[in-house]
């Protein structure tokens, strides 16, 4: 349990944790579901008991893709995806946080992929 | 303007349409136009006034003359016409009984604001653009317009007609008026300096009950203030609380009707700015219960015998503005 | 805002509840042995909207230094909308007040509903705590009506 | 001159021990009018209701205060005590010195400070008292039950029973209500029709029992005992008196292409019809949107057909009024429209269903004749999801924040029945909690499991898909399994939430009575006063107050009936008279105090006044209906004149209490 960094997510995602009845439609409704070690629920329910270093460590942060159907599903208005996106962007913002780092770019350049994407892969990855 | 006015009463009196006309009259002075009925033309020829001194609203006078045999014919300013619109809806007026000609008004003149600017003995006054010309006994006198024009009109909410059957000339448009910085500038003023705004203002007051009696939403048949069994009753001023339990009860009863029609302070003698405790009444319920003019229209229910679930707390006032 | 430094002042408080649900209340904190202050007297009205300005500016007028109303909570009103008018009017009565420069704290509104003895006991004690601070009703008081 | 008595009641040790009762019999003695002055240990015991008494006759009293217990406590008992020694009960006031002084207080001398300070302020108020009597109001002997399904035909029935006329007023062209489209009813498994018709036909049968059908209520006046309703009878082309409901003209009938919504559109009727095999009344009725004789002019088969000359192309709507005692709202409920609920592509697939239109395909008399069939291609389904929760306990946005209560149950019946009649059909619930609190409902949802293997799963369906091969892709999480689930399902069933008649809104309107935010009726307590609403008279029965399923229904119908009947009962009812009055001679007929009136009590005549001149004028002014003012003063407040005035709270009452206590 650590309160300061359960706060630190609470506050920058917005969500209230406490609304979920644990009905699990985000996790059902989640297109990166098998790629995810922890779920969209979980990812609720573990913030709410305070559980984030856990998640912070865990692959699953970077799987989620903002897509929004869980914000959009859920009955009951709990937002994980700004759960998710609060724990990945509490683990970036430690020092080496960073998913990507400008040296790792040109490696992964190649003709097809969309310029967009890398912008965004940047935004997303980093602090 | 009187010219057209007076011949389209003559038309509707000839016609059978009505068969009195209230309008105005001279009084004393240049400036002391009074409110009265005329009954044939002659009486119109002889003592029908409307001119720029020509301020008084005549709704309230329609409580007693509709409820008359007869038609009447009454001229409203654009002002005139929300008091009217709002004793119909308070089922005072009889609006079958009343034929009513839509005037259009720039503003009218304040004799004690040309006074107070020291010209004295005015015979007539002329607007010309910006300025006034006043004749007085001494020569000729100019001043900007701003100066000589009343509160009420310089600060003017609308000059649409809400109701008529006919009109003179052009209907206006409601107007973006500033009506509410004064109110807003003694909200920011800390409770102390409010107090004794209010104390050096109130403590003026000599009941001698002129802003209840010009008022059209003081229409009460009996005041409670004149009234020994309302346990309120004081007619004459004992001291200063009783200004304020006055001016207070009666901005509380009037709130919601008041149609900031300014008869309150252009009538007082002791020129208390008594429209200031109506517009912080209609600023609050503007900004609390979403905008609202009384008179607007016959139908809808006034802020204070309406609600809704999701209204503010009183509390709001303890946590807002200056202490 | 001038602070009464005064601790043996002991401020008049008239407090109108609603005899459904805050009359209750006040019963109820009775029934649980609850304190608040002696200052505290209560009128009974059946709903808070019976509460005209009126009285309100007569206790000032008299010597209360401070009036409370307590009401049903909105939605609970016994007579279905009682509280909503009252709420709509205090509100307003309370601005004008606090127009015409009368100290806020001296004027109150708070939902107490039956089962609330708690409540009532702490706001009373919270608000004669706070008009007590603000010393004497000297702005809206009629001066003959002065106790000796 | 006022005679006051002052009595002050040790309460034993209760207000004694920290208030100074002769303290303050002796402070009161000097007040002004008080003419005795009494302390006594128990004024409540019948010797200190005796002393009252003999107190009120020896001194000739004229009011009397008591300093004892809330009034809430005992005012009842002293009014009455002094309405035994002929003081009217009102001249009575109660300063209440024991919840609001001696409990609460611990110093001696500020308790009695206080208690003198309460006393003379009941006694300032004693003395503007004024001898009120309580009006008495008939009760009209007939009832009004709007809605005629199973909680409106309970209800009636039972109040029908009592030997009362009752009226039952449905919008539909028959009774019967949701539960005549149900197919079986849990936890028993008998069919609602063979439960229900019976009571239909006894409901037409009593002739105390009096059916509006295909009519509404459209304005409610008046007050408990005494309400004037105007119900519409909408046209419904057909003379209900001479139509025998032989069916011929639906035979006949060429338009056949008319969604029937009995079966919840899943199949067709013809534009004259009778909504159901056991309808009641059993009487066509003409559906003006479809049929061509009213739509173009040309066909009148119905007319031809008919023997009897039951039908009225050119009848008319038609207005009746009646009055009635009590009222009882039974209005029901509906599932939800399910337009927010995209992702279970409701809209897209025929296959994807409600719950109660699977009723009805299960049903005998539905489309398929009892056959449960995939509605896109009448084949046999395998494989059945259940959806729980679709609308309910949401976010406000999205559906309804309360539990709709029956889905839970009729989830499992609707699974049990499939796998007893369809062993090979493989049936998936999807739940969140299942709750079954109720008699022997959680055994029933335990045998669907254990004995019909049901799959319940926990988890909730994220989306279903309509795939080309026309089954339905099913994606759903299992929670305890903690993986995301595929299943290709034949059909899906959707538990849609359940919500008031929207009719209900309205009517509450009329009846002014409460509603909550979701527009269930308010009932006047929630434990003690469940069928009743907090308007006198207004009764409540059924799914209208709250989700419900049918047992609770037809208990709480049963429940409001006996509330109806114990004012029925009653020849008269006692009014309040702390009621509002006005003072014609100052009222300015403004109607503001009408407005925030919320029993519209307040009605205003035009009267002819003689004026201090010596004309006369005709004014509008206000009065109030004592029978129907239930006294909350909002009027009084209202009124800028001071006209409106509060009897035994009056404007000068209040104020005198006022300057007691600042004084």
């Amino acid at each position: 349990m650590n309160k300061y960094l359960k706060e630190q997510v609470l506050r920058s995602s917005g969500a209230n944790v406490l609304k979920c009845m644990r009905c699990g439609k985000c996790s059902a409704t989640c297109p990166s579901y098998d790629e995810m070690e922890y779920h969209p629920h979980q990812f609720v329910y573990m913030v709410e008991k305070g559980d984030i270093e856990t998640l912070m460590k865990s692959e699953s942060i970077y799987k989620c893709l903002t897509c929004f159907a869980c914000v959009d599903r859920c009955p009951r208005g709990v937002e994980p995806a700004k759960v998710v996106e609060a724990v990945r962007l509490a683990a970036e913002r430690q020092q080496g946080g960073d998913r990507l780092v400008p040296t790792d770019i040109p490696e992964l350049l190649d003709d097809e992929l969309p310029q967009q994407a890398i912008v965004t892969a940047f935004r997303k990855y980093t602090k | 303007m009187q010219e057209a006015m007076i011949s389209k009463a003559k038309a509707l009196l000839a016609d059978g349409t009505v068969t009195r006309v209230i309008g105005w009259k001279r009084g004393e002075f240049v400036y002391d136009v009074t409110p009265a009925v005329f009954e044939s033309a002659q009486e119109l020829d002889e003592g029908f006034v409307y001119d720029d001194f020509t301020a008084a609203n005549v709704s309230k006078y329609l409580i007693k003359e509709s409820r008359k045999e007869g038609k009447i014919l009454c001229f409203l300013k654009p002002c005139d016409t929300y008091s009217f619109n709002q004793l119909i809806k308070e089922h005072r007026i009889i609006r079958e009984n009343v034929y009513i000609v839509g005037i259009p008004s720039d503003g009218k003149l304040d004799a004690e604001k040309i006074k107070s600017k020291g010209i004295t003995g005015i015979l007539s006054a002329q607007r010309d653009g910006d300025t006034v010309k006043v004749e007085t006994l001494y020569g000729i006198e100019t001043l900007p317009l701003a100066d000589a024009m009343l509160e009420k009109c310089l600060s003017c909410k609308s000059k649409k007609h809400v109701i008529y059957d006919e009109l003179i000339g052009e209907d206006g448009e409601v107007i973006d008026s500033d009506r509410f910085d004064m109110v807003e500038k003694l909200e920011n003023m800390t409770a102390e300096e409010r107090f004794e705004f209010w104390r050096s203002e109130l403590s003026k007051c000599i009941r001698c009950n002129a802003c209840r009696n010009v008022c059209p939403a003081c229409s009460c048949e009996k005041c409670v203030f004149d009234n020994p069994q309302s346990g309120v009753e004081n007619k004459a001023p004992a001291d200063s609380f009783e200004e304020n339990m006055f001016h207070i009860i009666r901005a509380f009863h009037v709130a919601g009707r008041c149609t900031d029609c300014g008869e309150c302070s252009r009538v007082c003698p002791q020129n208390i700015p008594l429209h200031l405790l109506n517009r912080k009444f209609i600023k609050d319920i503007n900004s609390l219960y979403g905008e609202y003019q009384a008179g607007e229209d016959t139908t809808s229910r006034s802020p204070l015998t309406n609600y809704d679930t999701e209204d503010c707390e009183p509390k709001i006032v303890h946590e807002r503005g200056v202490e | 805002m001038q602070v009464n430094d005064n601790k043996d002042f002991q401020p008049t408080i008239v407090a109108f509840c609603c005899n459904w649900c805050s009359y209750a209340g006040a019963d109820l904190s009775g029934t649980n042995r609850l304190n608040y202050p002696t200052n505290v007297k209560i009128i009974r009205v059946p709903c808070s909207c019976r509460v005209n300005p009126m009285f309100i500016l007569r206790a000032f007028q008299r010597g209360a230094d401070g009036v409370i109303i307590c009401g049903c909570h909105p939605g609970d009103c016994h007579y279905t909308s009682g509280n909503y008018y009252a709420r709509r009017r205090m509100t307003l009565l309370f601005s004008m007040l606090d127009y015409l420069g009368i100290e806020r704290d001296r004027t109150r509104v708070e939902w107490v509903s039956a089962a609330e003895g708690q409540k009532f006991a702490k706001t009373m004690n919270e608000f004669t705590e706070a008009v007590r601070k603000l010393g004497p009703n000297r702005r809206l008081e009629d001066l003959r009506c002065r106790k000796q | 001159m006022q005679r006051i008595g002052v009595f002050v009641c040790h309460c034993g040790t209760n207000i004694a021990a920290t208030v100074d009762v002769k303290a303050v019999a002796e402070a009161l003695s000097h007040e002004p009018g008080v003419v005795v002055s009494q302390d006594y240990q128990y004024m409540c015991s019948e010797s200190g209701q005796n002393l009252v008494k003999d107190a009120i006759k020896e001194h000739k009293l004229t009011g009397i205060v008591i300093c004892s217990c809330s009034p809430r406590m005992h005012e009842n008992t002293f009014r009455k005590a002094a309405a035994a020694a002929g003081l009217n009960p009102y001249l009575v006031e109660i300063a209440n010195v024991r919840e609001q002084c001696s409990w609460i207080h611990k110093d001696i001398a500020t308790a009695t400070d206080k208690a003198v300070i309460l006393g003379k302020a009941a006694v300032a108020k004693v003395h503007l008292n004024a001898p009120l009597t309580s009006m008495e109001s008939p009760v009209v002997k007939r009832a009004l039950v709007i809605g005629g399904g199973i909680a409106g035909i309970q209800t009636a029935l039972d109040i029908a029973e009592a030997g009362f006329d009752v009226d039952i007023v449905e919008k539909q062209p028959t009774i019967g209500g949701k539960m005549a489209q149900i197919d079986k009813t849990f936890p028993t498994l008998d069919c609602a029709a063979c439960i229900l018709t019976p009571k239909m036909v006894e409901a037409a049968q009593n002739e105390k029992i009096h059916i509006h059908s295909f009519s509404e209520v459209t304005d409610v006046k008046g007050f408990v005992g005494n309400f004037t309703v105007t119900i519409k009878k909408k046209a419904r082309y057909v003379d209900e008196t001479k139509c025998t409901g032989c069916g011929l003209c639906t035979e006949k009938c060429p338009m056949k292409k008319v969604p029937n919504e009995f079966n919840m559109g899943l199949d067709n009727r013809t534009a004259i019809y009778i909504p159901f095999a056991q309808a009641v009344p059993k009487v066509a009725t003409i559906d003006p949107n479809y049929c061509l004789m009213m739509k173009t002019g040309k066909c009148g088969v119905c007319s031809k057909m008919c023997s009897v000359g039951a039908i009225d192309y050119k009848q008319q709507d038609q207005l009746i009024e009646e009055k009635y005692g009590a009222i009882v709202v039974a209005t029901g409920f509906n599932p939800i429209k399910l337009d927010k609920f995209d992702e279970f592509a409701y809209s897209h697939s025929p296959d994807v269903v409600t719950s109660l239109e699977l009723e009805r395909l299960m049903n005998a008399a539905g489309p398929n004749g009892g056959t449960l069939l995939r509605p896109s291609d009448k084949k046999h389904p395998h494989t059945i999801v259940f959806v729980q929760c679709v609308g309910s306990r949401c976010d406000d946005e999205k559906g309804k924040p309360y539990c709709s209560k029956i889905c839970c149950m009729y989830t499992a019946k609707h699974a049990m029945l499939i796998r007893e009649k369809y062993p090979d059909t493989e049936v998936y619930v999807f739940y969140i909690d299942v709750r079954t609190p109720g008699k022997n409902f959680d055994e029933f949802y335990r045998r669907a499991v254990e004995q019909y293997n049901v799959h319940y799963i926990k988890g909730m369906v994220g989306k279903v898909t309509p795939k080309s091969d026309g089954q339905l892709d099913v994606q759903a999480s299992d929670l305890l399994a903690n993986e995301q689930l595929h299943i290709n399902a034949d059909m899906v069933v959707l538990a849609a939430a359940i919500e008031p008649d929207k009719t209900a809104r309205p009517l509450a309107t009329m009846l002014t009575t409460q509603m909550d935010t979701n527009d269930f009726f308010t009932e006047a307590h929630p434990k003690l006063r469940p069928v009743e609403s907090a308007t006198a008279g207004i009764f409540l029965s059924g799914a209208c107050q709250g989700p419900k399923d049918i047992p609770e229904t037809v208990a709480q119908a049963s429940a409001a009936a006996a509330k109806a009947i114990g004012l029925l009962c009653k020849n008269s009812i006692t009014c309040n008279p702390c009621v509002a009055q006005s003072d014609e001679l100052m009222c300015n007929g403004c109607s503001s105090c009408e407005k925030v009136c919320p029993y519209g009590a307040i009605t205003y005549t035009d009267k002819e006044f003689r004026m201090p001149d010596r004309t006369t004028a005709i004014r509008r002014v206000a009065s109030v209906n004592p029978a129907v003012c239930q006294g909350c003063g909002a009027c009084t407040v209202a009124c800028p004149s001071g006209a409106m005035d509060l009897k035994g709270f009056s404007n000068s009452q209040i104020m005198a209490e006022v300057d007691a206590i600042c004084k």
